[in-house]
């Protein structure tokens, strides 16, 4: 994956998002949720792009990129995989699946795949205690996991 | 949908609406309500069972009487069938056999509402409603 | 709306939706229309009925047959069986795990017998993208009855006797603190409601908006009514997709309904309400932090005084409180003040609920009144220690919270007792613990979550945190000393005294409470270099029970380090250097021959 | 003003209700400890983030401790600012932060000067509790022209952000990360060359530890006197001299002028020549820049851009190429009196010792960092030799004549050098803000007018307030006039000027608070506003005591004029003396 460049149609989706928010600084949150829900990322030109719309400092937009967990600067992978952190899971074994799939990816938390295929994050409790313990892969809930099944589940995508 | 224009509109909408929500509501506090079980057993159903239940459910939202209606499986007694067991909070169950829709409206209006005893009750000594 | 017989009610949360609900409910339909019975017959999709653990859940009432671990392949012979034939499909209906008894009717459930449903009263209950459902419900009444009878005061009056108090950790007094915002003077004011639930283990506020999100909404603009706002806003986490699709189409049908806008009900009070999405950051449910974040900066708290009643969102008097809180209000509204504090204990009136998780039976979401006994929540609601194992520990009160033991089990749990056993209400997360889990481990585990989640903005928390987690890092390493045990508990208290914010001054409680109530753990691992729970890999010490060992290599082979060596047949031997106790040899084994120390 | 009373420490007394602990403390007598808050009253600067926490006492009846610097006294209230649990916790805390702070005291440029090193020496930290090898968070160095960033120090006091952000509205510096590593940055953690900086440098004057640092020149200028090959000259800017002293344990606002010159001449400086010299010369470059546009513009023409708008200060330079890109044709074409002086110097005074311009080093003292990073500019150099080769700043003068053993508290007054040393009273107060404009405005009215002034102290041009505007009556035309120091101050002017709402025909801008008085190449003020004021007192003196205050009737400019350049705004002096502008998009 070479840097990215930032193109006409990024433009375009940037500022119409920020219209909507009618350039308000107070949305910055909300502008770049939206953003990064459209590029899935949001690369250092991406949040020059925002600053300059909305007349604020670019170190103030990527003072709060870096402050959220939920957004990053990196290309996530096309299945992102989130393991659930809660504590549910976390005393149902959660610590083993993540270590299952670092082994499987070859990857570390926070990392991509060769093929950006896959990436592996941590999260904050999903709220899916009942399944503990839970790993997304994109929107798709897994419970009651065990290393054991790590693999299969993870062949299920091609 | 249609403006709520005044607190009276949103009262008069909850009187329509709550029909709706009564089986649930009810579902609440069965134990406060005349518990009412119609055999729903193939022999049951063979023998007009659906008809009975329905009946007795217009029945009861008519004339808003306290008790709910549900379902059950075969109570063996497929000789009598429709059969309808009534509980009344307080009172121990009552099976009536042969029930027709004109039968269950009577049970509904004699045993239910004034206690009074009507004929087509199969003298039982066990299984009653959540036991 | 047409005349039901039966309503099968099919959870919609999160929970079970990972577990195909939505699939079921479209297999009810087909199957009902397909034995004819669509006018009897009716399939809903409702909030949670918080008994997560057995999702997902299918409910028919009237005659509440509750039905378990249902899979669409199941969704014919529901059908069939009970709704043709009034046949309950044995097999699914829950199964108590001490009689193994077969329960047909969701009264008769413990995990429902204790629970009094005021905040999640219409959980699991009606559709939430129905509107209609709710005012069926005395939806909006409580609006509609402000409105119409109170004064701004006569409603902050009403609140202030319930007792009601915040649900989201502190329990400051809600009624006072709408009387404080109402006593503002400004232009301008905001009511705003905080779902950005974050700890670690409870989601409450998650259900409570998937499952019944109009009462916030309600709730919201009477808090409005009351202290002057005309604006609300959420702030809720972005990770919860579901609570935001559910709100937005509340949202819509309240405008459609012209119960959000200009001259609600044609009492001339207008209310208007926004989404803000918090985006991952724990500290935002800090009050101060939240309003930072809401207008679009780094959400890190401010000091207060000012608080946020005075100068809130936009420098302007605001009211935060968290969704468990606002849910309770319709209902004392409805229900009178009185009948609110007639539940629960002197100074915690009305009823909690709780994210019950951890190692027991039953997992799930229960409310429970104020002074309910730890031990009827977990051996009663809860079902007991999973696997017929022995209960250690309870964790409430997330990051925040502390650990409770044994002794506690029979102190009524309400925000004064909790603080004095040093733990705290938190938003509700109780995680159960049983002897396979070592305290030290637990305590580490809630500081990483510290670490992980602290601003930054003050040293105690940026660093302190950091350097208790450090320690306890130290502790299970096996490289502890009792001073350690002394620092962490000076360090502790410290942090606590200095800290800025609510997250900082609470994050050391789960170290202060495991070493007050299992020193003897912490001392196990510093003086004996021993991990009583056997959980802290790096002092478990794996070696091979010569008498058991019949030499099958099946531990040599799974060894990703080739640390087992020995002859075929004999013996074999593992080399405790090399050994990186990872535990294959010990699953891998038939023999019961490795023993782990 | 309602009175209350607490009791601090066992004593009562009485305070105004809304005091804070803190400053209760501090008017009884109770210093008590901060590391990041930071009140400038003169200024208006306030930094008050609550985040260090070793500023903590006990309040009766509160829970825990309480931030001073941030709870008001409420009536009865009992404070303790040192009992065992409070100073238990500040030491707890202190040592935190040392925890996570590189041990290097000894080699820090910040040693002796920093403010978390005294407090460490105040509590007596003797050891840091923490586990052997505790993380430490640590961050990539950042060395630009003007300053340098090495954010292992940085104990997130937020003063620079403030700074940066609220008052100077740079935006180049934003706290980033969370928790841990949260560190205040540029976006990316970039270089600050890559940011909107302008190298003001007022996070560097506000920096409690040695996280930001001036870039240290004092090794380029040691071996350039050492050089034999090498003629070295010195510039002083007008606002060292009213500060330098305080390095040397002077009372702030004692003018070192001449004792400085000698300390020069002791390094081995071949001339000592004075900056003030070339603000004269600024003065009629610009003031007939101003009095050619006020004229065409009196008379109807235009096309002529007012407000001028003055351009001898490096940090506003940077900020309106950055900022005020459509702007760039308003401020006036002359350079700085830095620049002015070096090209004169590599020019005509290279000329006159008949020396190569590369065999002649020119050196300024500069209360300024931004001036470090003006000299480099390439706009500034011939074939690749800058007029001014190096610029330090008022504390690495100190440090140089401290090394060289000059003991300067008893140096007897020497007088600068000629022709470069002679300097007029509106030389001196470039020093101050409203200095310029006062210095312009002295000349413009008399080759305006053609009529002597009877006061020469323009008063309604002077003040410590951040935004000044005053009209000046040139015998029947009203001259409007504005003045802002600090950035943000600044911006306000320029939108004002942007949507209409202002008319000025002149407008003087200084980036630090005061002027260069405030500069952050100055001894560090550590808070104290008052340094400021005396610094700010002393300018007026030094210009008071001055015979010839006036640019125009410095002699040696117009001999310059005569010998040299001819006429102002002539052809020479167009190429030696002015410049113009670049649009920077850094943000």
């Amino acid at each position: 994956m070479g840097a990215f460049k930032i193109q006409e149609c990024h433009l375009k989706s940037i500022a119409e998002i920020c219209t909507y928010y009618k350039n308000d600084p107070g949305d910055l949150i909300k502008i770049l949720y939206s953003v990064q829900k459209e590029l899935g990322f949001l690369p250092e030109d991406v949040q020059r792009e925002v600053a300059r719309i909305l007349k604020i400092s670019v170190a103030r937009v990527y003072g709060v990129v870096s402050f959220y967990s939920f957004f990053t600067m990196t290309p996530k992978g096309k299945y992102p995989i989130s393991v659930c952190m809660g504590t549910a899971c976390y005393v149902r074994g959660a610590e083993k699946i993540v270590d299952e799939l670092k082994e499987q990816l070859k990857i570390k938390v926070g990392g991509v795949t060769e093929d950006g295929k896959f990436s592996l994050d941590c999260l904050r409790c999903v709220g899916a205690c009942g399944l503990a313990p839970v790993m997304l892969i994109g929107e798709k809930v897994y419970g009651r996991l065990e290393p054991s099944l790590i693999k299969d589940i993870l062949d299920s995508y091609e | 949908m249609n403006k709520i224009k005044s607190i009276d509109d949103l009262r008069k909408m909850k009187k329509d609406l709550e029909f709706g929500m009564n089986i649930r509501e009810k579902s609440n506090s069965p134990e406060s309500l005349v518990q009412i079980r119609v055999a729903m057993a193939t022999c049951g159903i063979a023998s007009g069972a659906r008809e009975v239940m329905n009946a007795m459910i217009e029945k009861i939202e008519k004339d808003k009487i306290p008790a709910v209606v549900t379902q059950g499986g075969c109570m063996g007694y497929c000789y009598a069938e429709p059969t309808v067991e009534v509980k009344v909070p307080g009172k121990d169950p009552v099976v009536f056999g042969y029930v027709s829709p004109k039968v269950a409206v009577e049970i509904l209006e004699k045993y239910v509402l004034n206690g009074e005893l009507i004929e087509g009750i199969i003298p039982t000594n066990y299984q009653s409603i959540n036991q | 709306m047409a005349s039901y017989k039966m309503h099968l009610l099919v959870c919609g949360g999160t929970g079970c939706r990972a577990s195909e609900s939505a699939k079921i409910v479209e297999e009810l339909s087909v199957e009902i229309k397909r034995v004819g019975l669509e006018n009897d017959a009716q399939v809903l999709t409702t909030g949670c009925f918080g008994f997560c653990e057995k999702g997902p859940i299918v409910k028919v009432v009237p005659d509440n047959t509750f039905y378990t671990q249902v899979k669409p392949g199941d969704c014919k012979e529901i059908i069939e069986e009970h709704i043709l034939k009034g046949r309950k499909v044995k097999r699914l209906l829950y199964e108590d795990p001490t009689t193994k008894e077969h329960i047909e009717d969701s009264k008769h459930m413990q995990f429902y017998q204790k629970q009094i449903r005021i905040a999640l009263r219409n959980c699991g209950f009606i559709d939430p993208e129905n509107i209609d459902e709710y005012i069926a419900r005395d939806g909006y009444s409580a609006l509609a009855k402000v409105l119409g009878e109170y004064t701004p005061q006569q409603t902050i009056d009403i609140i202030k006797k319930s007792g009601l108090r915040g649900r989201g950790g502190g329990g400051f007094p809600t009624g006072l603190k709408w009387e404080i915002a109402s006593k503002n003077k400004a232009d301008q004011k905001y009511v705003v409601c905080n779902a950005d639930e974050g700890d670690p283990g409870a989601f409450m506020d998650r259900s409570i908006l998937e499952g019944d999100p109009h009462s916030i909404i309600e709730a919201m603009a009477i808090c409005g009514y009351s202290i002057g706002a005309t604006k609300g806003i959420i702030y809720i986490r972005a990770e919860y997709p579901l609570a935001i699709s559910r709100l937005k189409v509340a949202g819509r049908q309240c405008r459609a309904y012209g119960l959000l806008g200009k001259d609600i009900m044609g009492t001339g009070f207008d209310f208007e309400l926004e989404l803000r999405y918090g985006a991952g950051a724990f500290v935002c449910g800090e009050e101060t932090a939240l309003i930072r974040s809401m207008e679009g900066f780094r959400g890190e708290p401010t000091v207060k005084p000012p608080f946020p009643a005075e100068k809130g969102y936009m420098g302007k008097p605001t009211n935060v409180n968290n969704v468990e809180t606002f849910a309770n209000v319709p209902a004392i509204i409805l229900k009178g003040a009185d009948w609110f504090s007639s539940i629960g204990t002197e100074k915690s009136k009305g009823t909690k609920v709780f994210a019950l998780a951890g190692k027991i039976n039953n997992v799930g979401l229960i409310e429970v009144p104020m002074g309910i006994t730890l031990r009827e929540v977990i051996y009663e609601i809860g079902g007991g220690i999973k696997g017929g194992k022995k209960f250690k520990a309870v964790q409430t009160g997330g990051p925040s919270g502390g650990c409770l033991t044994e002794k506690h089990l029979d102190v009524p749990i309400d925000y004064d007792n909790l603080i004095a056993a040093g733990s705290m209400m938190g938003s509700g997360g109780m995680i159960v613990m049983d002897e396979d889990d070592c305290m030290v481990a637990v305590a580490k585990f809630y500081l990483e979550f510290t670490v992980e989640e602290s601003c930054g903005k003050c040293a105690p928390c940026r660093v302190g945190n950091k350097r208790l987690h450090e320690n306890l890092e130290k502790i299970c390493n096996g490289r502890g000393t009792t001073e350690d045990v002394e620092y962490l508990k000076n360090l502790g208290k410290v942090i606590k005294d200095t800290a800025l914010c609510g997250l900082g001054q609470t994050s050391p409680n789960p170290v202060l409470s495991t070493i007050e109530h299992f020193y003897d753990e912490y001392l196990a691992h510093v003086t004996e270099r021993r991990c009583p729970a056997g959980q802290c890999k790096a002092l478990k010490l794996y070696t091979i029970i010569a008498d058991k060992c019949t030499g099958c290599t099946a531990c040599v082979r799974a060894c990703p380090v080739a640390a087992i060596t020995g002859e075929k047949r004999q013996p074999h031997v593992i080399d405790a250097e090399k050994c990186i106790r990872c535990g294959a040899c010990f699953d891998k084994c038939k023999f019961s021959a490795i023993h782990v120390q | 003003m309602e009175k209350i009373q607490v009791t601090i420490d066992n004593k009562v007394v009485e305070v105004a209700k809304g005091t804070t602990i803190y400053k209760a403390a501090k008017d009884n007598g109770i210093d008590i400890p901060t590391l990041c808050y930071l009140n400038l009253d003169h200024l208006k600067i306030e930094n008050r983030p609550g985040g260090c926490r070793v500023c903590v006492v006990e309040v009766e009846g509160r829970r825990n401790l309480a931030p001073s610097c941030s709870t008001e006294c409420s009536d009865g209230m009992v404070i303790r600012t040192h009992n065992v649990r409070v100073l238990n916790a500040r030491k707890t805390v202190l040592e935190l932060i040392l925890s996570d702070h590189p041990k290097e005291c000894l080699i820090c440029s910040s040693s002796g000067n920093c403010d978390l090193q005294k407090l460490s020496q105040k509590l007596g930290i003797r050891e840091i509790h923490a586990v052997e090898n505790a993380e430490m968070s640590t961050y990539r160095k950042d060395f630009s022209p003007a300053l340098r960033r090495d954010m292992d120090k940085c104990i997130m006091c937020r003063r620079c952000e403030t700074i940066c952000n609220d008052i100077q509205t740079v935006g180049a510096l934003s706290a980033v990360n969370r928790g841990f590593m949260s560190v205040v940055a540029p976006a990316f953690e970039q270089d600050l060359v890559d940011s909107p900086c302008t190298f003001c440098g007022q996070c560097v004057a506000v920096c409690p530890t040695g996280a930001l640092t001036p870039f240290d020149d004092t090794s380029k200028i040691i071996r350039a006197l050492a050089d034999p090959q090498k003629t070295v000259i010195v510039q002083t800017a007008p606002a060292v001299r009213a500060a330098l002293g305080e390095e040397f344990g002077l009372q702030p606002g004692t003018l070192v002028t001449g004792k400085m010159v000698a300390a020069l001449r002791q390094l081995g400086f071949d001339k000592v020549f004075d900056t003030d010299f070339a603000a004269d010369l600024t003065i009629m470059e610009e003031g007939t820049e101003l009095l050619n546009r006020l004229t065409k513009f009196l008379s109807g023409d235009k096309s002529v851009k007012l407000p001028l708008l003055t351009s001898c200060c490096p940090a506003w330079v940077n900020f309106f190429e950055e900022f005020y890109q459509d702007m760039l044709d308003v401020p006036s074409t002359a350079r700085s009196p830095q620049q002015m002086f070096g090209s004169i110097a590599k020019n005509y005074f290279a000329e006159l010792l008949k020396i190569k311009r590369e065999d002649l080093v020119v050196v300024s003292i500069m209360p300024c960092l931004a001036k470090k990073f003006e000299c480099q500019r390439e706009e500034f150099a011939t074939d690749g030799n800058p007029d001014v080769d190096f610029s330090i700043s008022t504390r690495e003068l100190a440090s140089l004549i401290k090394s060289a053993n000059i003991d300067f508290n008893s140096l007897e007054d020497e007088d600068f050098d000629r022709p470069l040393g002679e300097s007029t009273g509106a030389g001196v107060i470039f020093g101050v803000t409203g200095g310029v404009i006062e210095a312009a405005v002295r000349t413009a009215y008399e080759l305006y007018t053609g009529e002597k002034l009877t006061k020469i102290d323009f008063t309604e041009l002077r003040g410590l307030e951040g935004i000044r505007m005053a009209t000046v009556n040139f015998n029947g035309t009203q001259i409007n006039i504005g003045i802002a120091h600090q950035l943000g101050n600044a911006r306000k002017l320029l939108d004002g000027i942007r949507s209409g709402m202002y008319h000025f025909h002149a407008i003087e801008i200084m980036a630090c608070p005061g002027g260069c008085i405030g500069g952050a190449g100055q001894p560090l003020h550590h808070g104290d506003s008052n340094i400021i004021k005396a610094r700010f007192d002393a300018i007026y003196r030094e210009d008071a005591s001055k015979t010839i205050r006036k640019s125009h009737e410095n002699p040696y400019i117009i001999k310059l004029y005569e010998e040299y350049l001819g006429k102002p705004m002539s052809e020479k002096a167009h190429h030696l003396l002015h410049t113009h502008y670049f649009k920077k998009d850094k943000n």
